[in-house]
């Protein structure tokens, strides 16, 4: 049974990830394990060779010309939340917003669809649900309960997960403890076969995250904006993404 | 107020409207909300419980639980405590549960009049009797060698029991289509972790890896397998400065993982890797004695000074417009970080081009002599080896890998064709190899052919018969150890949920044929029921190893008294593995692995030379992709749309081109293309990349389906249309090497 | 006839015709363009029903032409009200005829201008959460204050105006007499209610230039405040106003030498007009061109990477076309045909204003598209082409507003009546009046005192 | 019409569509006025219904169950039948076995009735209860009773008022604060509970 706790008591997090990059392969199953967690229904083909489909984590690929080659870089690309979210800053409806432990939410029954935070975000990480999505019967039945369906006409991304976290939150009130790092991981981290994501809390020293940010191998995807992601990237090659 | 009576007339009619068009809104209205409500009206509490099988997708067997929510299936994970995948899933493996719930899937055999005829969908015992019919026929006027059977399923007691039930009867031809061949087993073995996420094999001596077009985190196999053991491998402290150097014409995962990535035309491998063995082999102490080995293949090594002069670190990157740096930066690090690993890829050595193969066992030779001594090849023990005679099902064939090349090449020269009936277990011969349309006509002169398949695929399309299969999911089996795991692992497999299709499995309409007489002698298994034949194995391992239970959570061994509690727990509870009694007892087969490799043995042929190909022609290099598969799983939605997700695609293949070929040709990313071969043109579209090499097309092997549902059917284009069907005659497996084709704009 | 039955000395009956007198010509383009309309609606019910997925847009470029449209219509709606505001204050004679049709595009346009973003969203339906939820952080809620403000003032602004005028129909008898009757406010055209009027047009005039000035501000804001590259920039506020000013003087020109034509209004509508708009329009553009200019070599002297892929997408890529087209047609041709008297003709003039309006648009596409489509990160792009709804919506559109401005002027004169005939009466005197009083006094005038201490 | 009466608040209101209907001074305009806005009003209406979470109509149970002899007679705690309350996300209606655990003779502790007769009748007819489910969630609300109840601890009847007096089945949604069930009701609670975890960020409460 859950003890009274004061504000205090409660820690405060900053979830965050580190993405080796020289541990991932650009194998894709962080995608599907995305897609089953969190209900993304595949487009149609039509839909797919406009360029919409929905993703909240992809491999991207990036190409940097070197003479007649190119030196090719695939990464994980995800939902940064942002310490500093361009796209909460420009929502109208607070549909999209900073909620707890630094995570960016998405309110799909608040959006109104203007795709204002898809502009605004410069990692191009929200997608935007152009028709009312497609499920085979079938599959709609089998899909994950925790996690809303969506609809056509708002805009939605990855959470990292959030519903485990509210889970792990459930668990750790009923035991009247706080949320240990080991109660909460995301979907993509927990089915990587390189085990390149490292998934954990950025205010604590010691968690695998926080020592990853540190490394010297480590930097965040455009640093240079000071959006403040927390996902750090880590690659030991000169070239990166 | 003052209102006049049309006015109220107005007034009243035009609320009349508004209400009843209001009611007769609304009532459609909220049933379309409780509709999308319905949803949480089908949930119960919300209890979540999870049940375990294997995905037998690729031979790994990752252990899977899949979770549900008040017994609803909701998704796939893994299961930490499998050696193999500690818990993670490729990208396939997830997808299976749109596998199971596929609607195109078959539900009742399918009966042609003739191959390739309008299928007609029969019961269950009537597409059976067709089968035992014909089989019976043979069996009686003993022609049994006029049987054969193509098994596409990775091992398991189940393949073992189709095996032996072949073999029973005399002369009937039992081949695995193990597109994986001797030296993808050996790449696996020699990466493939181990228990508790360590190598089994000690890389980190093992310096720098040389991979020669040996995608080892891309083609066939077990995607978690590679990319754990990459993970792996870039964890280890000493390793994490260890080189890898790729030797390719695509910048593949593997070569972009690659610290070197030397870009190179198919067929001029062997030159940069004489001159990388040259350029070591001047201060290696047996250099006396290698040069023979050389002279074994190439006449060149002849004269050592002209052979000198002409694989020199320079005249080599001249000819292959390479930079000598960036050459003599790979001899720096081989040499650096000795003894260095020569993978060579599985491209190498399906081209029927012994040169390179055999000088890249060569290289491996030389450089891993000190693993060879150590003995630190060594193979897992299959427990399923010995335990299929107690089942009485009869001793494990030699699995002959180059039957499948005996089969097929006769299958081409009609005339001389043997088989009868042949029969075809998820093996969807005319997609997968190369050389489509000659299968497809081979196979047309088969007087029987039947296929065990869930969908409709090219080749049942072929067949007279098609009997549907089961999914894993939903099916009993003992899947074979994992792959490159040092003590095997033994898992079973179990239906996680009812299944979907009410069918039948493989295994049982084995059983049911041989109950009914159409075995031959010695096949006797004890049970009629594969559900009880899988159970009373799981016994029998259990009472024969009960020393060895290890519990799948702790792994903690378990007492020999609660060996019956834990095979209770085998067939309705968790997954348990045991341990071999004696790893490592296979220490010849490591000889004959190692052997393969060097292939000694095998004529050398020609190489493809960069002068065969014609003006304005390129070299299309097929390839494999985790998310592909060849093919396998692209009847899942899923697999479609993240195929080609690098290159922003999503439901179509694609062929990647170097700018330099793109441009005379007016070719940019997205244009749709046509790529005429000898013998077919496919039609698909452009990625203009520099990750590749000038001169190549690299088209990725799977898609362009014409049957297997309608998910995959008519989407992208096979490249597999336009090679030969050439096998490998010594692996068996299919050569689709580097055709020369020519590249349109469509 | 009609002429017989009005008193002769009405020499402004020419301004009445097109209310009193409808030909078949007005019918048939009427129902041309409710044509269009009608299919537009069409087009917009079938999005209604489907979702945005009816329209080209896709993942990296998520705003395309409704969005374009939104700030080329918001822009064209500067004409009015700015430029009648600006002239008007600054007493310039010539502004008599052009005011109204100014004031009407306003109008017409910043309604169908401010339906964009609605067109635009994804739930057309949650509208109201905006008002319901909105946050005042967001560019977005500024953007719908400023618009409703500006469209406030800016009817307002037509309205006032135009009461005179309604009472001159009101007392011809003009039919729907309930109209004029209602709208005229009773006006008697009294000396107090001169009085009020003047004081009226003076405090409007004076509000509606910043609100003006604000609204395209705010709309180059809801770009500019993100982080986007070709979008974070600081000149785009004075940018967006300036092309806005530019592109509605170039929609005025055209509406009034259509009008001009077809209700042969020449007598009213002079070259000195057209002349005086046409420098205007020449010296706006070559403004624009100075910040197109600016913005473009500040972005391309500093090499930052997205900000150079996004210019190099733009000058040389895909967009290459739109963009020199733009130079072409917002630079090159105005400066080329308006800088010399000798082709300043009516006719030259409708051409450059018309290429104007165009490249205008080709602006908004140019900054709206190009910055989504080269993302910062690598994103695989896909080409953006309008869908037919989005073709048909845009054609919707100008339709109505050609609707608009036509229904309009079958119920409004397009040129200020009173405003004609105060200009006969004490416009002259009054402006001669101020320009002696812009000439040097004569020697024996005293000097006042305060200008002598000023140089001391 | 009365029968849409007990919509939540973000429902729809007849009243609205009253004020149109009593129409304006007839002028020719604002005739027209009144047509369009009933019909915007109607196409408004069309979204309202997705927002319904619970039956407008009363509905009728299979059996007339009594709350007042289960709970404030037998003193059965709620969590004994309503097993997912401690649990998990939904509370859950009891399953037949769970009802004939008591009633399987076809005798309670109160004697038999003609509605247990019924029970007892359905009990042993194997088929699950029909019950009509009164209680449903919009789509887009995680709401875990288990948080509530067990995290949270606060009491079953400050939300479901006095089951414990009621005497009829359940025909409509019975949480005391039902005619206002929206977010703002559920915001002032988490905002007065005083618990750290009861915050207000949205994600706690939307899927």
């Amino acid at each position: 049974m859950a003890k009274e706790l004061s504000g205090s008591e409660l820690k405060t997090r900053r979830w965050g990830m580190a993405v080796d990059l020289d541990r991932c392969t650009g194998c894709g199953a962080c995608v599907a394990a995305c897609k089953v967690e969190n209900n993304i229904p595949e487009s149609s083909p039509e839909e797919a060779q406009m360029g919409r489909v929905l993703r909240w984590i992809r491999v991207a690929r990036r190409e940097e010309p070197e003479g007649d080659r190119a030196s090719v870089s695939l990464y994980p690309a995800l939902c940064y939340h942002c310490g500093n979210a361009p796209c909460t800053l420009v929502c109208p409806v607070h549909a999209t917003y900073k909620g707890i432990d630094g995570l960016v939410g998405q309110i799909y029954a608040r959006c109104i669809g203007c795709r204002y935070c898809m502009a605004a975000c410069p990692y191009t990480v929200k997608v935007f649900n152009w028709s009312e999505p497609r499920w085979q019967p079938e599959l709609r039945a089998h899909t994950n309960p925790e996690v809303s369906l969506r609809y056509r006409g708002v805009v939605e991304k990855c959470t990292f997960c959030s519903h485990r976290l509210q889970r792990a939150r459930d668990d750790a009130a009923v035991e009247g403890r706080d949320v240990r790092e080991e109660d909460y991981q995301p979907a993509c981290v927990e089915v990587c076969p390189a085990k390149a994501l490292t998934f954990g809390d950025l205010d604590d020293d010691h968690s695998g995250a926080a020592t990853a940010r540190r490394s010297p191998r480590g930097y965040q995807l455009l640093e240079e904006l000071g959006t403040d992601p927390a996902i750090v990237y880590l690659n030991r090659r000169e070239r990166r993404v | 107020m003052n209102i006049s009576r049309r006015r109220f007339l107005r007034l009243l009619s035009g609320a009349g409207v508004t209400i009843s068009a209001h009611d007769w809104l609304f009532p459609r209205l909220e049933a379309y909300a409780n509709e999308r409500l319905a949803y949480g009206d089908l949930r119960g509490p919300g209890f979540t419980s999870f049940s375990r099988s294997v995905c037998r997708d690729c031979p790994n067997h990752c252990s899977l639980a899949m979770r549900k929510v008040d017994e609803l299936p909701v998704g796939l994970r893994g299961t930490p405590w499998h050696p193999a995948s500690l818990g993670a899933l490729c990208v396939a493996g997830q997808s299976q549960m749109q596998a199971l719930f596929d609607p195109d899937r078959l539900e009742r055999p399918l009966q042609r009049p003739d191959a390739g005829a309008a299928a007609q969908a029969v019961e269950w015992d009537e597409g059976i009797q067709v089968l035992d019919e014909r089989l019976r026929g043979l069996l009686s006027s003993g022609e049994g060698e006029k049987i054969a059977v193509v098994d596409g399923r990775t091992p398991s007691l189940g393949t073992r029991l189709l095996e032996s039930w072949v073999r029973s009867i005399p002369g009937a031809r039992y081949i695995p289509l193990r597109i994986e061949h001797a030296l993808d087993r050996l790449v696996r073995q020699f990466l493939g972790g181990g228990a508790g996420g360590r190598l089994r094999f000690d890389l980190a001596r093992a310096g720098t890896l040389l991979l020669v077009g040996s995608e080892i985190l891309e083609h066939d196999g077990s995607p978690v397998t590679q990319m754990r053991t990459h993970g792996d491998r870039r964890e280890n402290p000493l390793l994490s400065h260890a080189p890898t150097l790729y030797l390719g014409a695509r910048q593949s995962p593997t070569a972009v993982q690659a610290d070197y990535w030397i870009p190179c035309q198919p067929g001029r491998e062997h030159e940069i890797l004489l001159a990388l063995a040259e350029a070591l082999s001047k201060e290696h102490p047996q250099r006396d004695s290698i040069l023979p080995e050389y002279a074994r293949w190439i006449s060149d090594a002849l004269d050592p000074v002209g052979f000198a002069r002409r694989y020199s670190l320079e005249s080599v990157a001249r000819r292959n417009r390479l930079d000598v740096e960036e050459l003599e930066a790979a001899v720096r690090a081989l040499r650096r970080f000795h003894p260095a690993v020569t993978l060579p890829g599985p491209g190498i050595l399906r081209r029927p081009n012994g040169f390179s193969d055999a000088f890249a066992g060569l290289a491996l030779n030389l450089w891993t002599d000190g693993f060879r001594e150590e003995g630190g090849l060594s193979w897992g023990r299959d427990p399923l080896t010995d335990l299929t005679q107690e089942l009485g099902l009869g001793p494990p064939g030699e699995a002959d890998p180059a039957s499948l090349s005996n089969i097929l090449d006769p299958l081409f020269e009609i005339q001389r064709s043997p088989v009868d009936v042949l029969i075809c277990v998820e093996a969807n011969l005319v997609h997968e190899l190369p050389g489509q349309d000659q299968i497809a006509r081979a196979l047309s002169h088969i007087p029987f052919v039947a296929s065990f398949s869930t969908h409709e695929d090219e080749t049942s399309r072929l067949s007279h018969v098609t009997v549907p299969t089961l999914i894993d999911l939903e099916s009993w089996d003992l899947p074979s150890a994992a792959w490159g795991s040092p003590e095997a692992s033994l898992q079973v497999q179990r239906p996680a949920l009812v299944p979907v299709v009410e069918g039948r499995a493989v295994e049982d309409v084995v059983l049911g044929l041989a109950s009914a007489g159409v075995a031959g002698p010695g096949f006797s298994p004890g049970a009629e029921n594969w559900k009880d034949t899988v159970k009373a194995a799981v016994e029998l391992i259990v009472e024969r190893r009960e020393g060895d239970l290890v519990d799948a959570d702790g792994r903690r061994t378990l007492e020999s008294a609660s060996a019956s509690a834990a095979v209770r727990s085998l067939v309705s509870g968790r997954s348990v593995w045991v341990a071999p009694s004696e790893p490592g007892a296979r220490a010849e087969e490591s000889e004959a692995g190692a052997e393969a490799v060097g292939g000694r043995g095998v004529r050398p042929e020609r190489p493809p030379r960069l002068t065969d190909l014609a003006p304005n022609q390129l070299w299309l290099i097929p390839f494999d992709t985790p998310a592909v598969q060849r093919g396998r799983v692209l009847n899942r939605p899923m697999m479609m749309e993240i195929s080609g997700m690098t290159h922003g695609l999503a439901w179509e293949s694609w062929v990647e081109i170097h700018p330099v070929d793109a441009r005379p040709r007016r070719i940019v990313t997205g244009d749709r293309v046509k790529i005429r071969g000898p013998r077919a043109e496919i039609s698909t579209r452009a990625i203009v990349t520099r990750g590749v090499t000038p001169s190549v097309v690299a088209a990725p092997v799977g898609f362009g389906h014409e049957a297997f549902g309608s998910v995959a059917a008519g989407r992208g284009a096979n490249p597999l249309k336009l090679p030969f069907a050439v096998l490998d005659k010594r692996t068996g497996a299919p050569a689709w090497g580097p055709v020369p084709v020519f590249l349109l704009k469509a | 006839m009609s002429e017989s039955r009005r008193s002769p000395a009405d020499r402004d009956e020419p301004l009445y015709r097109p209310i009193e007198h409808t030909g078949a010509g007005f019918y048939l383009t009427a129902a041309l363009l409710m044509a269009v309309v009608l299919f537009g609606v069409y087009q917009y019910v079938n999005q209604f029903r489907l979702g945005l997925g009816v329209t080209g847009m896709n993942q990296p470029v998520t705003w395309g032409f409704y969005i374009i449209n939104f700030v080329f219509f918001i822009g064209i709606s500067h004409a009015g009200t700015l430029i009648s505001a600006i002239l008007r204050l600054n007493q310039a004679e010539w502004r008599r005829p052009i005011t109204r049709m100014a004031e009407v595009i306003t109008a017409i346009v910043l309604l169908i201008g401010g339906l964009h973003p609605l067109l635009d969203l994804g739930r057309p339906d949650r509208m109201l959460n905006i008002f319901k939820w909105g946050r005042l952080q967001s560019p977005l809620l500024w953007d719908v204050m400023c618009i409703t403000a500006y469209f406030a003032a800016s009817t307002v602004y037509l309205y006032v105006p135009m009461i005179p005028d309604i009472a001159k129909l009101r007392d011809r008898g003009t039919r729907p007499r309930w109209l004029y009757d209602f709208l005229s406010w009773r006006w008697k055209g009294t000396p107090r209610q001169r009085q009020v009027l003047n004081r009226a047009m003076n405090i409007l005039m004076v509000l509606v230039i910043p609100v003006a000035v604000s609204v395209h501000t705010v709309i180059s804001y809801i770009f500019a405040m993100t982080l986007t590259a070709g979008w974070h920039s600081t000149i785009f506020g004075p940018y967006f106003v300036v092309g806005a000013i530019y592109s509605g003087i170039g929609a005025l020109l055209v509406i009034m030498i259509v009008f001009r034509k077809v209700y042969r209004f020449e007598r009213y509508l002079k070259l000195v007009h057209f002349a005086n708009l046409s420098k205007l329009l020449l010296v706006m553009s070559i403004i624009w061109f100075y910040l197109t200019f600016s913005e473009y070599l500040t972005g391309f002297f500093g090499r930052e990477p997205a900000e150079l892929a996004v210019m190099m997408f733009k000058l040389s890529g895909p967009y290459a076309v739109p963009f020199w087209l733009m130079v072409l047609l917002n630079f090159v041709l105005p400066v080329a045909i308006l800088s010399r008297k000798r082709t300043r003709t009516i006719p030259s003039i409708l051409v450059v204003s018309i290429g104007v309006v165009v490249g205008m648009w080709l602006e908004r596409l140019i900054i709206v598209v190009p910055s989504l489509a080269v993302p910062y990160v690598d994103f695989p792009s896909h080409p953006y082409w309008p869908s037919l709804t989005e073709i048909s919506l845009f054609a919707a559109a100008v339709a109505l507003f050609w609707l608009g401005f036509m229904v309009f002027a079958k119920f409004f004169p397009l040129i200020s009546i009173w405003e004609i005939e105060e200009g006969r009466e004490v416009a002259i005197e009054e402006a001669s009046s101020r320009i002696a009083g812009y000439l040097p006094d004569e020697p024996d005038t005293p000097v006042p005192e305060g200008t002598g201490r000023a140089e001391r | 019409m009365s029968a849409h009466s007990s919509r939540p608040a973000h429902g729809h209101r007849p009243g609205v569509l009253a004020v149109t209907q009593r129409g304006p001074p007839a002028t020719a305009l604002r005739r027209s006025t009144t047509a369009s806005c009933s019909l915007l009003l109607s196409l408004a209406c069309s979204f309202l219904p997705a927002l319904a979470c619970s039956p407008t109509v009363d509905v009728e149970q299979p059996i007339a169950f009594v709350h007042k002899i289960h709970v404030a007679e037998e003193e059965i705690p709620c969590t004994d039948c309503h097993i997912g309350a401690e649990e998990a996300d939904h509370a859950t209606i009891p399953l037949g076995e769970d009802c004939a655990d008591c009633h399987e003779d076809g005798n309670g502790e109160n004697g038999e009735n003609a509605e247990e007769a019924r029970l007892v009748e359905m009990l042993a007819s194997g088929e699950p209860i029909p019950w009509k489910r009164v209680h449903k969630l919009r789509e887009h609300v995680r709401f875990s009773h288990r948080r509530h109840v067990v995290a949270g601890q606060i009491l079953c009847e400050r939300c479901h008022g006095e089951v414990a007096e009621r005497e009829l089945p359940f025909s409509r949604p019975n949480i005391s604060f039902n005619r206002e069930l929206g977010m703002e009701r559920c915001v002032a609670c988490h905002l007065e509970s005083g618990n750290p975890r009861a915050g207000i960020d949205c994600a706690l409460c939307h899927r």
